[in-house]
């Protein structure tokens, strides 16, 4: 079929969760597929090479979905090669659209990193403190090279344009569905959009207590509690009880996934159109609902890195971090 | 050149940028380092806003607000604590310095207070030097 | 694309001497969408405001920035300005040149022509990003509240009452008349003070359009100017005000002896009191913490039965009462009654307190015969606790030598920084009405410098010395108590260079005056604020004297700031005109610079909902699952604390955007 | 007695009294509290706090640098504990007694407490001490600095390495 | 059992022993461990370096405190002077950043490091505040009834208030040192010249004459408002104004009357049946009847 849609999928610094998403949608992609031509699917699935990505022709590939995060100067690299060969470049899961958990990384030097590594986990035994090397000449003539190891965490599109971003640690894959259905039918948002609903994990929470109304109008937060705490009550919202959740403050386009299995929202949806900055506004959201600086001080005892606990799958996508 | 430290101040219409006139009016001296973004209450004041300001390179940012109890809304000014005191020690655990931010309760009587404040916090930017992300890409 | 004016002002040389404006203007014209750049000497005259007028007129500009004073002063001038000329009135915006600039860098031309640059920067980015704004109108009730019945209130009440207003007049205590109904007389015309009082009490007790809440306090207000709602929390009296007919048997059957404080503590009066002889409303009050409960019968307990009569034994002051408006079997609430009243307008007269001696504990405070210049006014006074026969408490013999001491806790840094303006006065006064009666009496006067700008004061100041009174330059620093209850004052002489010493029968201090301790709360509830010396702060010390910052409460008398009779009926007369206003209009205008909420970007996860300080926010179901926020539009007063909060970024706080605020920044850090 | 040109007198003992410890000279008011119950003023020196002030403030400094009624002052502090300024009167007179005592300007009754103090460790010894401790059963010297080489060397270092070191007396 | 550093200065060790004998006896029966101050110096003097320089007087009371820190113990002064320089010195370390840095650096100099950690209490505030007035009482075995007292707290016990650990509830009419006696069973009234100055101190180096003319109000004020059997202080040098002025004033015939003066715990000794030979000893003003009437027989308490 030649109106097919041509479409590729490049990990960059991932665990490819997102895409065991696409697989995740079993038949339906094999509908989809119906509509859709993957031509490249690297380095996760496909026996394929970068350099057959290189020697596309530029702008063949009419879909790109590349996941992960920029860590190492290849990522650079490939990212900038797919963008060059796709007429349309998805962000797609959180790593690719904000930096993710790895994004963290940003907070500790390479060299920090590189010990934790390579050197003094309990399982590791390098007594040397060797560490891989960007080039190194064996046997004084093989020169072998690694990709090189880039100072901090960087999200796709402080490297390439991007033309629209999907959230999730992994994209729920109906989420995913949608989009490709989206894709497919080609209704799509103006780009530099997310392909989401636009509202936060509270719409589809049933335990919002806005909600419920009456007696169970949301309250001021008035103690912190973490997970090991204790068991939440399965039908109250999280916040309210002390557990503090992110979904005000997320894209819900999980429909919930996390609450449905009692663990409080940690943002892997990414914040609600409009806003820059997931953390600050998480700050700032949490601490509005917080009732007293008695229980500030609490929430800063229980979590003593607040940049981890509100950046935790957006530092290197925020406002000062990413400057930094 | 001397440096001359950039600080951005929110500041509550009711009591800090009252409390800047106040020093006009007192004719108090102090470093010209602050430029005051009026604002109803300190309680509108999201911290994405200091982070701008300190990601564009401002050398400092103060957000002024009322002392506790004396809130023209009542009780803004609990939310600016409970949200700047968690942004600063967030600052920190960024890694970025955050001596460059204050939060001040300034009522509308302190213009003294106000001039003290500017003069102590300009005081304390040249010594931390300028912002590193002075210039930086946006 | 906007067409933004810049419109710089010299301010005579409050600006122009300090501030380069031509490099300012000059600056001005590079800031984009910036069309024209203009100065002129004071662009608040009518020649300045022409040059904004024809720039309009002629399509110039269709957003102005003045770079001038504090906009808290002359937004609404230059507003006018454009409203004049058919241009949204908010599409304006100052910079603060002046008050935050050229005034506090006066020696850093440079620094203060730069810093004025990027405030200017700072407003025209502000000003590209204003949009128009619609002002909505709600209708007034036509009614005011006045609290505090004290010679401030009641001037208050009656001019608005007069004026065909219903006046809701309330006073804490039981009878109104203030710190005035314990004077014994008033300077400089030593007229009496309870002679001149009383009849304007009645007046206010009996006017058809003044209810009169005694005994009562403010538990909560809430609401806008035009629409208060208070909440009135009248006491329990425990006496059937409909039936006391303020004979004071109760008074005088109780038992209790606990201190008087209309006497300042110097006698003592029962649990059941009245307030004072000429008190308005002429009522008993019986006061629960110090009442003992004769017969071990607490209030709203059965009567006990007399064995032998069989009939029910009373409590003294039940059985004393002939109008039989005393029943303890009767449950009251120690609360008190809760009494809602809608008011269009409040004027806040709560008056002030003098400081206790006790602070001060280098004068032996201890000592019975140290008395604070009120306990004076009581011991001179007719009605006080000798009969107005001047006897010294220790002993209740006459004194021969009294020493005066003025500024006790005022003008001292550990105390209150202030004058207390009216002590100076008051003390001659006292020392005069003395010397008159007791001519042998020595009066020794220890000032720091003596006070007297007011008319016919100081001739009254110089009458005082006529008369063989001791005025004495330099402030006294300690007190030895003598054996025979006499004190050494220890004082300087500042004239004779030489430390003195006074060997006095009683000695009278100026206490400061201050407010109230539980005034904090107070203000709290209607949202006002305190000044740096704790008094209620006007909107402009000169030009705003009555008015707050909340349109629609007003401020008469010493809760504004010390001042004599004179001044405060002054202030209460203009209080209440200002109150009138409002109420006279009918509507009042709704501040457009509110938040509102975008229910498409609401996410409906309620977090705005228990911030709002006014309840203005509540969730509205669309659909059964997804409620989405809606804000009142009369309650909410613009704070943008939900407008942080909201992460779904649906709520907009007019006038502060969210693109105004960040283009502020940008402009500052470019 | 000639009329004082204001004008010409030396204003700069303000800052020099600020810079010794005396910073609340400029906020005395000359309201007279402190000198009300100054035992200094009370014995009849000439020169007691607040007149002190007063010449400070006007800029006097010949005329009073070397009169000792300074070095009568105890140190009692009422004076600080009922200034309605909170300029701390003993502080300014001990800021002026430390320009004095920097210029030399002080009794010699003064020197011999400081060279005990450099000596001994304390201002106050006297060998006439060790048989009255013994009368009252005590050993002949306390455990101080008196019995302690190593306590003396440490007071002369500080003593040395001060300001007051270079003054010569030691 | 607690304990604290005891801190002599000058006075007591050199010119009245047996105050500091008094200490040694006292104390310990109350329960109170006295742990020297080995190589204290002079506080230093109001007259000495706070009268040239503020930092070296902070360095030489800094190296004081040091050494109670070091033992970690608190500071209790038997002379009111030292307890006034000791306090107002760690109130300014305590409170100005930039003094205490300059302390640090001088007291490097010696190897020394000031903590903040010592509280400055004098003699009375131990008695009053940690051994208390019942623990007195208990230990008490003659009674000072029927004996009048005039107390004479001195100064720099009182003012300034702020640098105080301990503080009278009203500076200017204190009370402390009136309840420690009247735990003895004296009578002790008041006198109008209570908080007035002895004129001992700065004030009798500059000018012998008006030093003494201030005692000499003083005493003829409690002769006449009371006239005390004895003076009892807790300074030691309003102690020694009161006990030598009086033989000066005598011999020129200003005054036809002697009180025998004590320092509190000398008198405190003297109730719990310590000998006068070790703890009341030295004296200008006989006060050898006196003693002998507090510990006769008729005063022994069961």
């Amino acid at each position: 079929m030649a109106d097919k849609i041509k479409v590729g999928f490049l990990l960059l610094g991932g665990c490819a969760g997102c895409e065991m998403s696409v697989v995740d949608l079993s038949e339906k992609l094999v509908d989809a597929l119906e509509h859709i031509e993957i031509v490249f699917w690297a380095p996760t699935v496909a026996d394929v090479k970068y350099n057959d990505l290189e020697s596309m022709e530029d702008k063949t590939i009419d879909v790109a979905f590349i996941d992960g995060m920029v860590r190492l100067d290849e990522h650079i690299h490939m990212a900038k090669v797919m963008r060059k060969k796709a007429k349309t470049l998805i962000a797609f899961g959180v790593c690719a659209a904000l930096g993710g958990t790895a994004g963290l990384g940003s907070l500790h030097t390479k060299e920090d990193l590189f010990q934790k590594a390579f050197k003094n986990t309990p399982t590791t035994d390098n007594p040397d403190g060797i560490y891989p090397q960007p080039s190194c000449l064996v046997d004084g003539k093989y020169d072998l090279t690694l990709p090189a190891y880039e100072d901090k965490v960087r999200t796709l599109n402080q490297i390439v344009d991007v033309d629209y971003y999907i959230g999730g640690c992994p994209p729920h894959h109906s989420h995913v569905g949608a989009a490709i259905g989206a894709l497919v039918s080609g209704q799509l948002p103006a780009k530099g959009s997310w392909i989401t609903n636009g509202k936060a994990v509270c719409d589809v929470c049933t335990r919002n207590p806005a909600k419920q109304g009456g007696n169970l109008a949301r309250t001021m937060v008035d103690k912190v509690l973490r997970t090991v705490d204790g068991t939440p009550d399965a039908d109250t919202c999280l916040l309210q009880q002390g557990y503090i959740c992110f979904g005000p403050i997320t894209q819900g386009d999980c429909g919930g996934s996390c609450l449905n299995v009692n663990i409080p929202c940690r943002g892997c949806g990414g914040p609600i159109p409009g806003n820059e900055d997931y953390g600050a506004q998480a700050l700032s959201t949490i601490g509005s609902i917080l009732k007293d600086d008695t229980v500030t001080a609490q929430l800063m005892e229980k979590y003593p890195n607040l940049a981890k606990f509100f950046y935790r799958y957006a530092l290197p996508s925020g406002t000062l971090p990413k400057r930094m | 050149m001397e440096f001359v430290p950039n600080i951005i101040g929110f500041a509550c219409q009711w009591c800090t940028y009252a409390g800047a006139d106040l020093a006009g009016n007192l004719r108090c001296k102090y470093p010209p380092t602050v430029k005051l973004i009026k604002v109803p209450c300190s309680g509108r004041v999201k911290p994405e806003y200091v982070m701008e300001a300190l990601a564009g390179g401002a050398d400092g940012v103060l957000v002024g607000g009322c002392h506790f109890g004396d809130c023209h809304y009542k009780d803004g000014n609990h939310k600016t604590k409970n949200r700047m005191d968690m942004l600063k020690k967030m600052l920190g655990d960024l890694g970025f310095d955050p001596r460059r931010f204050r939060r001040e309760w300034i009522s509308g009587a302190e213009g003294k207070k106000f001039a003290e404040v500017i003069t102590d916090f300009t005081a304390e930017l040249i010594e931390l030097g300028p912002n590193p992300l002075k210039g930086g890409v946006k | 694309m906007a067409k933004v004016g810049v419109y710089v002002c010299h301010c005579g040389s409050n600006i122009g001497g300090v501030v380069d404006v031509e490099a300012v203007c000059k600056h001005a014209e590079t800031l984009p969408d910036v069309v024209v750049s203009r100065q002129n000497l004071f662009m608040c005259s009518d020649p300045g405001q022409e040059i904004i007028r024809q720039d309009i007129i002629g399509g110039v500009v269709d957003k102005v920035v003045v770079a001038a004073c504090t906009p808290r002063t002359h937004e609404p001038i230059f507003r006018k300005v454009l409203e004049g000329e058919g241009l949204n009135k908010y599409l304006f915006e100052m910079a603060n040149i002046r008050d935050q600039d050229s005034w506090v860098h006066a020696n850093d031309k440079e620094g203060a022509t730069a810093k004025a640059k990027q405030i200017v920067a700072s407003a025209v980015a502000k000003a590209r990003n204003l949009l128009p704004l619609e002002d909505k109108y709600v209708d007034v009730t036509k009614a005011a509240l006045v609290i505090g019945g004290g010679v401030a209130g009641i001037f208050s009440a009656l001019d608005l009452a007069n004026m065909g207003n219903k006046v809701y007049l309330i006073e804490k205590e039981p009878s109104i008349g203030g710190v005035m109904a314990q004077l014994d007389k008033t300077f400089p015309t030593n007229d009496c003070s309870a002679c001149i009082l009383t009849p304007v009490m009645v007046d206010a007790g009996t006017h058809p359009n003044i209810e009169l809440l005694t005994y009562s306090e403010i538990d909560a207000v809430e609401g806008y100017i035009g629409n208060f709602d208070v909440k009135i929390r009248r006491k329990q009296a425990y006496v059937d005000w409909e039936k006391c007919t303020g004979c004071g048997a109760c008074a005088d059957a109780c038992p209790v002896r606990t201190p008087n404080e209309f006497n300042a503590g110097l006698d003592n009066r029962g649990a059941a009191f009245i307030h004072f002889p000429q008190a308005v409303p002429k009522k008993a009050v019986i006061d629960m913490p110090n009442c003992i409960n004769c017969g071990g019968r607490t209030i709203g307990s059965e009567q006990k039965i007399s064995k032998k009569t069989g009939k029910p034994i009373l409590a003294p002051c039940e059985r004393a009462c002939p109008a039989g408006a005393i029943d303890r079997s009767k449950v009251a609430d120690p609360n008190g009654e809760i009494i809602d009243v809608k008011v269009g307008a409040i004027i806040v007269a709560t008056g002030y307190k003098v400081m206790d001696k006790d602070k001060f504990k280098n004068l032996a405070p201890d000592s019975p015969n140290v008395l604070t210049a009120l306990q004076l006014e009581r011991l001179i006074s007719a009605t006080g606790p000798t009969g107005g026969q001047f006897l010294r408490p220790s002993d209740m013999k006459k004194p021969h030598t009294v020493s005066f001491l003025s500024c006790i806790g005022s003008r001292d840094e550990r105390h209150h920084t202030y004058c207390s303006r009216v002590c100076c006065m008051y003390m001659i006064k006292q020392a005069k009405l003395l010397k008159e009666k007791y001519p042998d009496l020595e009066i020794y006067m220890h000032f720091m410098d003596v006070r007297t700008p007011g008319k016919d004061f100081d001739e009254y100041y110089t009458g005082a010395i006529d008369m063989g009174i001791n005025i004495i330059r330099g402030r006294v620093g300690g007190i030895d108590m003598l054996p025979g209850d006499k004190l050494r004052v220890m004082g300087f002489d500042a004239d004779l260079a030489s430390n003195i010493e006074i060997d006095a029968d009683l000695v009278v201090m100026a206490t400061a005056i201050e407010l109230q301790d539980d005034i904090k709360p107070f203000a709290q509830k209607l949202s006002l604020t305190l000044d740096g010396s704790g008094f209620f702060k006007e909107l402009h010390p000169k030009l705003k004297p009555v008015e707050t910052p909340v349109e629609g409460i007003f401020l008469a008398g010493c809760c504004q700031g010390p001042k004599d009779i004179p001044d405060t009926v002054a202030q209460a007369k203009g209080a209440a005109a200002a109150a009138a206003v409002p109420l006279a209009q009918g509507r009042v205008k709704v501040n457009p610079t509110i938040s509102e909420i975008d229910r498409e970007k609401c996410s409906g996860c309620g977090i705005c909902e228990p911030l709002c300080p006014y309840g203005a926010i509540s969730m509205i179901a669309t659909d059964a699952a997804h409620p989405r926020a809606r804000i009142e539009m009369t309650q909410c007063k613009g704070c943008g604390v939900c407008t942080t909060a909201c992460p779904s970024t649906a709520i907009m706080l007019h006038g502060y955007t969210e693109n105004q605020i960040m283009a502020q920044i940008f402009a500052l850090t470019a | 007695m000639a009329a004082i040109n204001l004008t010409k007198m030396d204003k700069e003992i303000i800052q020099k009294i600020i810079d010794h410890g005396g910073k609340g000279i400029t906020k005395c008011i000359q309201c007279n509290a402190c000198a009300s119950v100054c035992p200094v003023a009370k014995a009849g020196f000439p020169l007691y706090g607040r007149l002190l002030f007063r010449k400070i403030q006007t800029g006097h400094f010949e005329e009073i640098i070397e009169d000792s009624s300074s070095w009568a002052c105890q140190a009692c502090n009422r004076c600080t504990e009922i200034c309605p300024r909170d300029a701390k009167p003993f502080e300014i007179v001990f800021a002026f007694r430390r320009i004095q005592a920097n210029e030399l300007a002080i009794s010699t009754s003064a020197f011999t407490p400081l060279m005990n103090l450099h000596a001994t460790g304390h201002a106050v010894y006297s060998e006439a001490s060790k048989e009255l401790r013994q009368k009252v059963g005590l050993p002949a010297v306390p455990v101080t600095s008196i019995a302690n080489e190593k306590a003396q060397e440490e007071i002369r270092t500080l003593l040395d390495n001060s300001p007051m070191g270079e003054l010569g007396i030691f | 059992m607690e304990k604290c550093g005891i801190y002599l200065g000058c006075n007591i060790p050199f010119r009245a022993p047996d105050i500091e004998h008094s200490f040694y006896k006292v104390f310990p029966a109350l329960g109170m461990e006295i742990v020297d101050m080995e190589g204290a110096t002079c506080c230093p003097a109001w007259g000495t370096a706070p009268s040239f320089d503020i930092d070296t007087w902070l360095a030489v009371s800094g190296r004081n405190i040091t050494i109670a820190e070091d033992k970690n113990v608190d500071i209790m002064t038997g002379c009111n002077s030292c307890f006034g320089v000791m306090s107002e010195a760690k109130h300014l370390i305590d409170h100005d950043p930039a003094r205490k840095k300059t302390v640090d650096k001088n007291l490097a100099l010696i190897d020394r490091k000031y903590k903040g950690d010592s509280e400055i209490y004098h003699v009375s505030h131990v008695l009053y505040k940690n051994i208390g007035i019942e623990k007195i009482r208990e230990n008490v075995k003659y009674t000072l009834k029927q004996l009048k007292i005039a107390v004479q707290p001195g100064c720099h016990i009182l003012w300034p208030s702020e640098v105080m650990a301990v503080k009278e509830k009203n500076s200017f009419f204190p009370t402390i040192l009136k309840e420690l006696c009247e735990v003895l069973g004296a009578e002790v009234p008041h006198y109008s010249k209570l908080n007035a100055c002895c004129g001992m101190g700065a004030m009798r180096s500059t000018d012998q004459v008006r030093s003494i003319g201030l005692v000499k109000e003083k005493l003829v004020n409690m002769k006449e408002e009371i006239a005390p059997d004895m003076i009892v202080t807790t300074c030691s040098s309003c102690y020694l104004q009161f006990d030598g002025a009086q033989k000066i004033l005598k011999e020129k015939g200003e005054i036809d009357f002697e009180i025998p003066v004590f320092y509190y715990t000398q008198l405190l000794a003297l109730c719990m049946g310590f000998d006068p030979k070790n703890v009341a000893a030295i004296s200008e003003t006989p006060r050898d009847a006196i003693i002998q009437k507090i510990q006769s027989e008729a005063r022994l308490l069961n």
